[in-house]
């Protein structure tokens, strides 16, 4: 996890199913939490596999993130994971983007 | 049937990642695109995770899964002992959960529909639940 | 026991390497160093080779691995339903195989004593083997 | 597989269990048969896994080719295949080399 001014970026590895997403959740509220945290990029451009419980892990962060009125945006899903967000209708409320210092960028 | 694998583990979180590997190996020998083999894993993922989560809560209880292959055709069955699912129409509904409060989106279901080619799910109140997913690999 | 693994398939030389992929991912989750994970994967190799080659000859039967975590002690139960051993000391022996003619080494049982901790086979005429292996991870 | 003068050079790959043992073993004798090789040098150096139904396949070969007079070297095992051939004591036989050129030079 890395912080660009009030943005967060959560750069998650390996594959988010129910067992990590536990851990997860954890993590990125508590950094919420202890600082500033208004925006937040889910980077998922070292990601592998995700399935339908890493869709609550972002609709849970979307909520609170917008609470405060804040922005989310998701980073390089590979075609795995495209296709679960596609299958959750999240890309209407959350933009999937190809870059992430284009993602910064825009949360600036 | 080809060929055919069954698995048997404990109902921990820790597993999920096994069954994926386990399924992915075997159903490897088909020839599978990279696409295929995706959806196979996130199916497996899905029903998985439900016989962990949602059938057993926090007991720890025992899972399921036998693969089969019968020419192109991949076979998944996963099964638990758990508590059943009462309405299985309506648990199949996208966005339909009985665990919010855990973040559950309610899409495994609609994932596993959607990435497989036929789903079937077979619960008795109580008994447990079996859920069976086909895919044609082209 | 923290957690175990149960598998089942069919005896055929292409479900060999399935074995080891899923005992290595099992057991990877104890942290063990390259050259344990290494060594399991030999023995199991070996015992599942001894179960589809010689217990069933050219005949389909079936496999059964049971893998069991303790604390840092794998322990890995290979069974078939085979032929079985006449002679199981016999059979132990290093070089001593009964299928030369397919170029098998006889040392399979050496390996699985020497890459394991305890090993133990147990088998009965016409009935099948039992083959018990246990390794401390460090 | 590869032909220096008579010596064969077969480069392994993957994983050497007896499901693939039978094939490798085809494979080897064709060659043998078909054209005039007198060495044979097993590179070990892309094979990640072998049990011993490896050393049945070595064994096998280096008879036939000290039949016709030659010699076989093995090259570059990796610690677990290393391990086998120790047990197995074909080293004793076998000379197991670090290098291929070094080893092809030996066999010239
Ligand atoms: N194996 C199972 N045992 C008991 N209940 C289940 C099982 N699988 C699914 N369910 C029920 O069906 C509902 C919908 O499942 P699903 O579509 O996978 O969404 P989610 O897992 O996100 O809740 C679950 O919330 C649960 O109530
Ligand atoms: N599962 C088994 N069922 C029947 N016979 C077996 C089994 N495992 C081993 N054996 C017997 O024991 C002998 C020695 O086995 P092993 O040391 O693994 O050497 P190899 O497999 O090279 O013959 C075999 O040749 C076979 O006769």
């Amino acid at each position: 996890m890395k912080r660009h001014f009030n943005t967060l970026v959560v750069t998650l590895k390996g594959e988010l199913d129910a067992h990590y997403a536990g851990f997860v959740r954890e993590k990125i509220d508590n950094e919420i939490l202890n600082s500033k945290v208004k925006n937040l990029i889910f980077d998922f451009s070292r990601l592998e596999f995700m399935d339908s419980s890493g869709i609550g892990v972002i609709i849970g962060r979307y909520k609170s993130i917008k609470a405060v009125g804040g922005k989310v945006i998701i980073v390089k899903p590979n075609r795995q994971i495209k296709r679960i967000i596609d299958i959750s209708g999240i890309q209407k409320l959350i933009p999937v983007n190809d870059n992430l210092d284009e993602a910064i960028k825009k949360l600036l | 049937m080809d060929n055919y694998i069954k698995i048997e583990f404990k109902s921990k979180g820790v597993n999920e990642s096994l069954a994926r590997i386990v399924v992915a190996a075997f159903v490897s020998r088909l020839d599978p695109t990279l696409d295929e083999l995706a959806d196979i894993k996130t199916a497996v993922s899905e029903a998985v995770t439900n016989a962990i989560i949602h059938a057993y809560d926090d007991e720890e209880g025992v899972v399921y899964i036998t693969c089969e292959l019968n020419g192109k055709e991949v076979k998944v069955i996963v099964e638990d002992k758990g508590k059943g699912i009462e309405d299985v129409k309506q648990a199949m509904q996208p966005l339909f959960t009985t665990k919010p409060e855990e973040e559950r989106s309610g899409m495994g279901f609609t994932v596993m529909e959607t990435f497989m080619d036929t789903l079937e799910v077979i619960s008795q109140k109580g008994k447990g639940t079996t859920v069976i997913m086909t895919k044609k690999i082209k």
